[in-house]
C-alpha cells in the first residue's frame, strides 16, 4: 500500500513546499510533514507531500550489504 | 449591398448559431476551414466531395478524439486527429489520400483555439500529402460537450499484394516496435487538472505512412502492423495475440521508455506499458527477416530507437507474458479499467 | 532514477536468488506473510516468485487500503453524494470499488453524483475554496502514510475557518491490523513477515517489537522495491533458521526506530482512537482505526451530514474476507476470474493493482495451468 | 479459463472504462457493435477495413449527429446518423457503399439505449444497402457530453457521366422538392424539454439513394440534388442560389406542408422553410425536364408529394424570393441565427 | 386552422388590396404606423406592401418588447447571472439581444452562466422546483400581453411560499408608448394607427380613446392576420378620408371595449405602476411600466439581489432610437447589413423577426434596389 | 408583439387547465386567465396561457364584413 517514491529536492518553494526531481520530472510538493529539508535532499513522497527524509549513508549501506551478503554467498561481484 | 462584416474574429467564442446550418455556419465555413484545408473538394462546397477514380483495393477508418486538455507538449488535438486516422489507414498497408472531419463544438469555445487546432490539422494534412475533403460543424449547448471533439475518417489505397492482419501472427515470429513508449499519455497527463507535472515529455504524435511504405519495400514477411494507441502497447500486443490465437513473451529491457516518462509513471503508480502512444507502431515478421526489419526502421526518422521486444510464441491461452527486467516472468495483460494514477 | 534503478538490478536479484535458495532447506518451508499491498505488487510485477525456492510460501497481507474497507463504508459515501449536494473528493484507487446494489462512487458519478478524482488532499481544499457555495466532503482512506496529510488539510481547513469542507474519515491502523491476523488461525501459522515499508517511515520500526517478542514471529521491514523484498524473505529465513524473532530493518534508508514524529504529532493532533472499526476480512478490530477529535468535530462529515455507518455482509460468493487473513488464494474464489474481473470487480481485492486477486489475475494467472 | 462474463448488461451504463481501449472495450466493440453490424470488416478488427476495388470515382462526405433528444416520433440519432451520410453521398448521385461510425458516449449513458441506438443504425444501413466498416468509440466524463454524438462518414461511387454540383443552377431552370417540409425538426422539437406537445409529426428520415438513383436514371437533365436538412428548405435553396450566382422565385402555395407541422410551426412562431428535414431533396432541372422530372419523382414512394416550388432566375445580388400565398412578395433569406420559438 | 386561414385568404387580399387603391386617393398620402411588431411581421412575410398602392406610407411602431428594452437592461440581467450562481430563466427572444461590451444572455450562457430558455412562466417555476438549493430569477418582458402570465406566477410562488424564485420586472404599458409617440415629430405627423391586436384583447379598445378624442388620430385595432391588417389599412383611409378619427375595432372576435377583466385584476394585484420607466428610442416614460407591490417585493431580483438598472447609451451608431419612434427607415442606419445584421446584431430592432429591421433584412430587402 | 394563436379546447383538465388543438398539435395551456371556457370554445393562447376566449360569431361577422366591402367595391364574390 501508500505509492511513495523518493525524489530529489530540487527547490524549496514560500509555504513549506518543495520542487522535487524525479528522472527529469518536476512537481511541488508540500514538506509540512517533515523537517530540515535542504535542497539536494532526497524524500520519499506520497500524494504530494514528503513523509520522510531519505538517509543516503544507509542508503549505500543496504546497497553493499547486497553486495556483501552476495560475496558471503560466493558468488561473483556486479559487475561496475 | 454590402458584404457583411465576418461572423466570427479571433477574440469571440462559438454561439449555437455557428452550428445551426445558417449563414453563420456558412461563413465559418468559408472563412475559416475553407481557407486552412484549401482544396477543391471543399472548396466547391457540396454535400459530399467528388474524388478521382483510384486503383487498388480501399482502406477505410475513423476516429473520434476527445482528448483533454486539447493543447500538449509535442501537439494538439487538431495534428492528433490527423495522424490518428492516417496511422490506422496505414497499419493496413495503405496509402492515405482523403479524410473527412467532423466537428462537435462546445458553446463558448474560443474561435482563437479553433482557428490555431484547425491550423495545426491542415498543416498535419499537407505535411502527410492527404486532403480534407469534407467536413461538418455541429455546435453543442455549454456543458454538453468539452470544447472540441473532432472526428476524422480516412481512406487510403492498398496496392497489389500487401497483406496485413491482426490475426496472420505466427509462433516463432518477433515483434518489433519502432520507439519509445508512454510519451503520448504523459504528454497528456502531465497538462491535467490536479496532476500538472513538468517534464521534457513530448507526445510522439506523428504520420507513421512513411515508416509503414519503407517496411513494406524493404522485403521483410510483415504479418502485422498496428499502432498501440489507446490502452497502449500491453493491450496492442493482447489484441494481436487474440486475433492469431497465439501468445508472446516479451523483454521487459528491450522495450524503450523514456527517463523522464519512466520517471512520470513510476511517480503516478501507472505503467508505461498501458499509455497511449500515437507515433508509434509494432510490426510482427517473419523470424528470419527480423535483423534486417529492424535496420530498415532504424533508418527512418520516426523510428531511431526501434527494438525488437519479443517473439510469438504457441499458447492457446494467448497470454501475452513478458521476461522481467528482475528476471521474472508476468502476464502482461490487457488493460482493465482506465489507466488512473494510483496512490495504493 | 536514484535509490529506485539500484533496487531492481537483475544481477543482484540473482544473487539474493541463489542465497535464498541455498540457505531456505527447512523441510517445512517458510510461511511468510508480505503485509503490504506493495510488496504483493512488487513481487507480482517483477515475476519475483520464479526467483524463489519451492519452500517459500508467500501469503498476501492485509495492507491495502481499498482491500480492507469494508462495504458499508464505500455504500456511505455513496449515499452521502447521491442524497445531498455534495461534491466528493477522493483518491482514484477508490472510485471503482463495488458496493451494494452494484455501485461504486464511479458508478455514482455516471448517474450524475459530482465525485472528483484527486491526487492530494490539497486539491480537495483547492475544490472547497472554488465551490464556496457546495458543500466538498473528501472520502479519506489509508493507512499511517496516508493519515498525516489529512491531518494537514484538516488543520488548513480550520485554520482558515472554512464551512464547507468535512472528511468521511477511514483511516485505519497497521499494527491493529498486524495484531489481528496474529489471531486467525493462518496468522497463527505463519512464520514471520514482511514488514510495512512506508507506513513504517510515519511510525518507525518500534509498533512491531511486540509482534517478535509476544507472538514470536520474525519481523523484517522492507522497501517497495524488488530487491528490498527478496533481502527480506532472506533475512526472514535467516531469522526463522536460527530460530530468532525480531525486529529488523531492511528499509533503513527510510525507517528508523522512531519514525515521522511530527508526521505522529501531527495526526495526534487531529484524530483520536476510535473503540473499534470493522475491517473487511478480519472484523470489528477495537482501536484500529481514527477518528477526528472532538475540537475538529465540525469536519466530520459523519455528523454533519447525518450518514450513518450500515455494516452490510459481503456478495454472498466473495472469498475476499479469507483472502485477507492469508486463508485463500485468489484463485480458490469461486468467482474468480469469471463473474468477478478487474473491469467489473465484485470484491475490494480485485480492484486495486496492490490486492491479490488483481495482482494474481493481472499479472500471475499464467502460472495456474503450470502448477 | 472459463471467460469473464460480459462487460455490459442492457440494464448497465457506459462507463469510462468502456473507452479506454482495454477488455471491456474489446468485449463492447465485440459483443454489442460486430454483433448487430455484422460484417467481414468489423470481424476482422484490424485498424482499418479493407474493402473492395471499386470502379468509379470516389464520393465521400461526413456528418456528426447531436440531435436531442435521441429518441423522436419516426426515428433515433441511430438511423439518422445512417440516413444522413447517406444522402450526402447520393446528392452527388453516387451510390452510397460504406460507412464509418464514431460514437462519443458520456459516462452513465444506458446501455439499454445504446443497443436501440445501434440496433437502428443496423437496420437503416441493411435497408439503405451498406455496411458499416469501421468504426470507434470514445467515453467523454459525465457532464461533458450529451448521452451520445455518432459521426458517420460515408463513401459511394459515382458513374461515368454524372454530373451534379450546387453551381450549376441556371436561370430559367425549375426547382422541384421531393415532399413537405418540417416533419423531421418538428418531430424532435415536440419531445424537447420546457416544449412538449403532441401531433401526429413524424420524422421523415430516409435514406434517398433509391431516389436519387430514378431521378438520374429518367433521362431528366438534372443541375442540381440537395437534401435540406439543417437550416431548412430555405437555407439550401439560398446556398445554391450563392454557389450558382442565380437568384430563384418560389410560390409559397406549392410548398408541400403538412398541417400539423404546420399548425406547430405557428404555435411557437417558426416557418416551416427553417426546419430541418432527413428525408427529401430538391431537384434543379432545365426547365423542359421538370414535368417528366416530376412524374418520376412522385412515382417514388417516398416523393409522393413532390412538387415543382418555383425557378431560377438571373439576380445578381442572389436572392431567394418567393411570391407569398396573398399575392405579395418577399425574401426568403438564410436562417440567421438557431431557429428557437418566439414569443413575439 | 381554423380562424387562422380564412384570414390569409389571397381572392379576399385582392378584393381589400383593391378597395385601398381605389380609395386611398388622397394626394398628400397616408401615414399610418402598425404600432405592433406582429403587425410588423405580418406586412414583411406576406408582402402585403405589393398590395398597397403608393399613397399607403406604412411606418414601423415602437410595439415590440424585445425593440424597446435599453440596453443597460439586458446589461442588469448578465451582470447577475454573472456575478451571483442564479439561474436566469428567459423567453427565446431576449437571448441575443446585444447589450455592452459585445455581450448578450446568450452569450454569457456560452462563457458559463447558467441561462435557460423557458416557453411559460410554469417553465420558471418547474425549474425553482427542481433546484430547490439554487436561486432562479425570470427575467419578465413583455406588454400587456405578457404581462398577466408572469403575475400567475408570482401568485403561485407566493401562495406555496418560494424563497429561491424571482423576476427581473421589465413589463411595460402600450397606451404609455403611444402616448410617447404622438409627442415626437413624427408622431405628430402620422393620420392614424393600426392599433395592437393581442395586447388589446387584454386591455381592451378603450385606452386608445383618448388618441382618438384628444389628438384626432384614427385607430383601428387589428389583428395579426394579413387580412386583418389590410382591412384595418382600409377602415383608417375611410376614416381619414372622411375625416373622421375615432377608435375603430377590426379584432372584434377578441377584442372588446373593456378586455378581459380577469385578467386586468390579477395584473393589478401583483403589479403597481414604476414612477418612469426607461425605454429605448422613446426615452424615459412616466408611468409606462409596472414593478411588483410591496406585498410581493420579495420576489423582486432587483431588491434581492441588490443589482441596479443603470442607463447606458446605445452603439454610436446606432439608429434604433430613431426607427423606434418612426423617424428612421432601417436602411437609412449607416450600420444596417453591414456591421448589423441579424447574425450579429448591435440593436435591438435586428433581432427579434418583428423588430423593424431585422423584417426589412430578411424579407424586405429585396426592393432596396427597386426604390 | 405577442405571438398568439386561436385554438380549439379539446379537454379540460385539473389544475385550471386545458388541451388545446390546433391542426392536430396538442398543448397543456393554463386558463387561469379567462373564465367559463367549455370544450367547443376557442380561446387565443399567448406563452401558454388562454388570454382571451375567441368570439366565433364576430370572427364569422368579421369575414362576411370582408366579403361585403368586396362587394360594396363592385367586385366578384369570392368562390366558395
Ligand atoms: S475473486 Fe473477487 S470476490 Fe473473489 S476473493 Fe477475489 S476480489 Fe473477492
Ligand atoms: S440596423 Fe441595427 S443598429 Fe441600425 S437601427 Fe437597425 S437594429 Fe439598430
Ligand atoms: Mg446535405
Ligand atoms: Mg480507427
Ligand atoms: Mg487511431
Ligand atoms: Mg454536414
Ligand atoms: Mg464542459
Ligand atoms: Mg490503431
Ligand atoms: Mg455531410
Ligand atoms: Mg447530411
Ligand atoms: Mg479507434
Ligand atoms: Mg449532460
Amino acid at each position: 500500500m501508500c505509492l511513495a517514491i523518493p525524489a530529489r529536492i530540487e527547490q524549496l518553494i514560500e509555504g513549506d513546499s518543495a520542487i522535487i526531481n524525479l528522472g527529469g520530472m518536476r512537481k511541488e510538493i508540500s514538506l509540512a510533514l517533515v523537517e530540515n529539508i535542504v535542497v539536494g535532499d532526497y524524500v520519499i513522497v506520497h500524494v504530494g507531500y514528503a513523509l520522510q527524509k531519505l538517509d543516503q549513508e544507509e542508503a549505500e549501506h543496504t546497497l553493499a550489504l547486497f553486495a556483501e551478503m552476495s560475496r558471503m554467498a560466493g558468488l561473483p561481484d556486479k559487475e561496475p | 449591398m454590402p458584404k457583411p462584416r465576418p461572423l466570427y474574429s479571433r477574440r469571440g467564442r462559438v454561439e449555437i448559431l455557428h452550428g445551426s446550418g445558417g449563414r453563420a455556419m456558412a461563413q465559418l465555413v468559408a472563412e475559416l476551414f475553407k481557407v486552412a484545408f484549401d482544396n477543391a473538394w471543399l472548396e466547391q462546397g457540396n454535400d459530399a466531395a467528388v474524388l478521382p477514380q483510384v486503383s487498388g483495393r480501399l482502406v477505410m477508418s475513423c476516429d473520434s478524439h476527445v482528448v483533454s486538455p486539447l493543447f500538449f507538449e509535442g501537439g494538439d488535438i487538431g495534428c492528433l486527429s490527423v495522424h490518428g486516422t492516417i496511422n490506422d489507414v496505414s497499419m493496413m498497408g495503405a496509402q492515405p489520400l482523403y479524410l473527412t472531419a467532423s466537428f462537435i463544438l462546445e458553446e463558448g469555445f474560443l474561435f482563437a483555439d479553433l482557428e490555431r487546432i484547425v491550423a495545426s490539422m491542415a498543416s498535419a494534412a499537407r505535411d502527410a500529402g492527404v486532403s480534407i475533403v469534407a467536413g461538418d460543424t455541429k455546435v453543442v449547448e455549454k456543458g454538453k460537450g468539452d470544447g472540441v471533439f473532432i472526428t476524422t475518417t480516412g481512406i487510403g489505397v492498398l496496392r497489389e499484394g500487401i497483406v496485413l492482419s491482426g490475426d496472420l501472427a505466427q509462433p516463432g515470429d518477433r515483434i518489433l516496435l519502432s520507439g519509445t513508449i508512454g510519451d503520448h499519455g504523459m504528454a497528456v497527463l502531465s497538462r491535467r487538472e490536479n496532476l500538472e507535472f513538468d517534464a521534457p515529455i513530448f507526445s510522439d504524435t506523428a504520420p507513421l505512412h512513411g515508416l509503414v511504405a519503407n517496411i513494406l519495400d524493404c522485403g521483410a514477411r510483415v504479418r502485422v502492423l498496428r499502432d498501440p494507441t489507446r490502452g497502449g502497447l500491453a493491450t496492442t500486443l493482447n489484441e494481436i495475440a487474440q486475433q492469431s490465437g497465439v501468445g508472446m513473451l516479451l523483454d521487459e529491457s528491450a522495450i524503450p521508455v523514456k527517463k523522464p516518462v519512466e520517471a512520470a509513471c513510476e511517480f503516478l503508480g501507472l505503467d508505461p506499458l498501458y499509455v497511449a502512444n500515437e507515433g508509434k507502431l509494432v510490426a510482427v515478421c517473419a523470424p528470419e527477416d527480423a535483423v534486417h526489419l529492424l535496420e530498415v526502421m532504424r533508418a527512418h526518422p520516426l523510428a531511431r530507437e526501434a527494438a525488437a521486444i519479443g517473439e510469438v510464441t504457441e499458447d492457446s491461452r494467448r497470454f501475452v507474458q513478458m521476461a522481467t527486467r528482475l528476471g521474472g516472468r508476468r502476464i502482461v495483460d490487457w488493460l482493465a479499467g482506465e489507466p488512473l494514477p494510483r496512490i495504493c | 532514477m536514484k535509490y529506485l534503478d539500484e533496487f531492481r538490478d537483475a544481477a543482484l536479484a540473482e544473487h539474493i536468488s541463489a542465497s535464498i535458495t541455498r540457505e531456505a532447506t527447512s523441510s517445512s518451508g517458510y510461511r511468510l506473510m508480505e503485509f503490504c499491498g506493495g510488496h504483493t505488487h512488487a513481487i507480482s510485477r517483477y515475476g519475483i516468485t520464479d526467483l524463489l525456492p519451492a519452500t517459500i510460501r508467500l501469503i498476501h497481507g492485509p495492507g491495502c487500503p481499498v482491500c480492507v474497507l469494508p462495504v458499508g463504508r464505500i455504500n456511505q459515501a455513496v449515499r452521502l453524494v447521491q442524497q445531498r449536494d455534495v461534491i466528493l473528493c477522493t483518491y482514484a484507487d477508490v472510485l471503482r470499488v463495488p458496493c451494494s446494489g452494484q455501485m461504486s462512487l464511479m458508478r455514482a458519478r455516471s448517474e450524475g453524483a459530482d465525485v472528483r478524482m484527486i491526487y492530494s488532499t490539497k486539491n480537495a481544499l483547492q475544490v472547497a475554496r472554488e465551490n464556496p457555495e457546495r458543500q466538498v466532503v473528501f472520502f479519506a482512506i489509508g493507512f499511517e502514510t496516508t493519515t498525516p496529510p489529512t491531518a494537514v488539510a484538516v488543520k488548513q481547513a480550520h485554520a482558515s475557518g472554512m464551512e464547507n469542507f468535512s472528511i468521511l474519515c477511514n483511516h485505519v491502523l497497521t499494527p491493529a491490523a498486524m495484531q489481528a491476523i496474529l489471531s486467525v488461525r493462518t496468522g497463527k501459522m505463519l512464520d514471520g513477515f514482511v514488514g510495512p515499508a512506508h507506513v513504517s517511515t510515519v511510525i518507525g520500526s518500534k509498533p512491531y517489537e511486540r509482534f517478535a517478542a509476544e507472538h514470536s514471529k520474525a519481523v523484517v521491514i522492507a522497501g517497495f522495491e524488488p530487491l528490498d523484498v527478496m533481502q527480506a524473505i532472506l533475512m526472514l529465513v535467516r531469522q526463522i533458521n536460527q530460530g530468532r524473532a525480531t525486529v529488523e530493518n531492511e528499509f533503513s534508508r527510510a525507517v528508523t526506530r522512531e519514525g515521522n514524529l511530527k508526521a505522529q504529532k501531527l495526526v495526534a493532533e487531529v484524530f483520536e482512537l476510535r473503540d473499534a472499526f470493522e475491517w473487511r476480512g478480519l472484523g470489528s478490530i477495537s482501536e484500529s482505526a481514527l477518528k477526528l477529535r472532538p475540537e475538529f468535530s465540525r469536519f466530520d462529515a459523519e455528523l454533519k451530514f447525518g450518514v450513518d455507518y450500515v455494516p452490510v455482509r459481503d456478495h454472498k460468493a466473495c472469498e475476499c474476507a479469507a483472502v485477507l487473513c492469508g486463508e485463500k488464494r485468489p484463485q480458490e474464489c469461486r468467482i474468480f476470474g469469471t463473474v468477478c474481473t478487474p473491469e467489473n470487480p465484485v470484491g475490494s481485492c480485485m480492484v486495486s493493482s496492490e490486492g491479490a486477486c488483481a495482482a494474481y489475475y493481472s499479472y500471475g494467472r499464467f502460472r495456474e495451468e503450470l502448477t
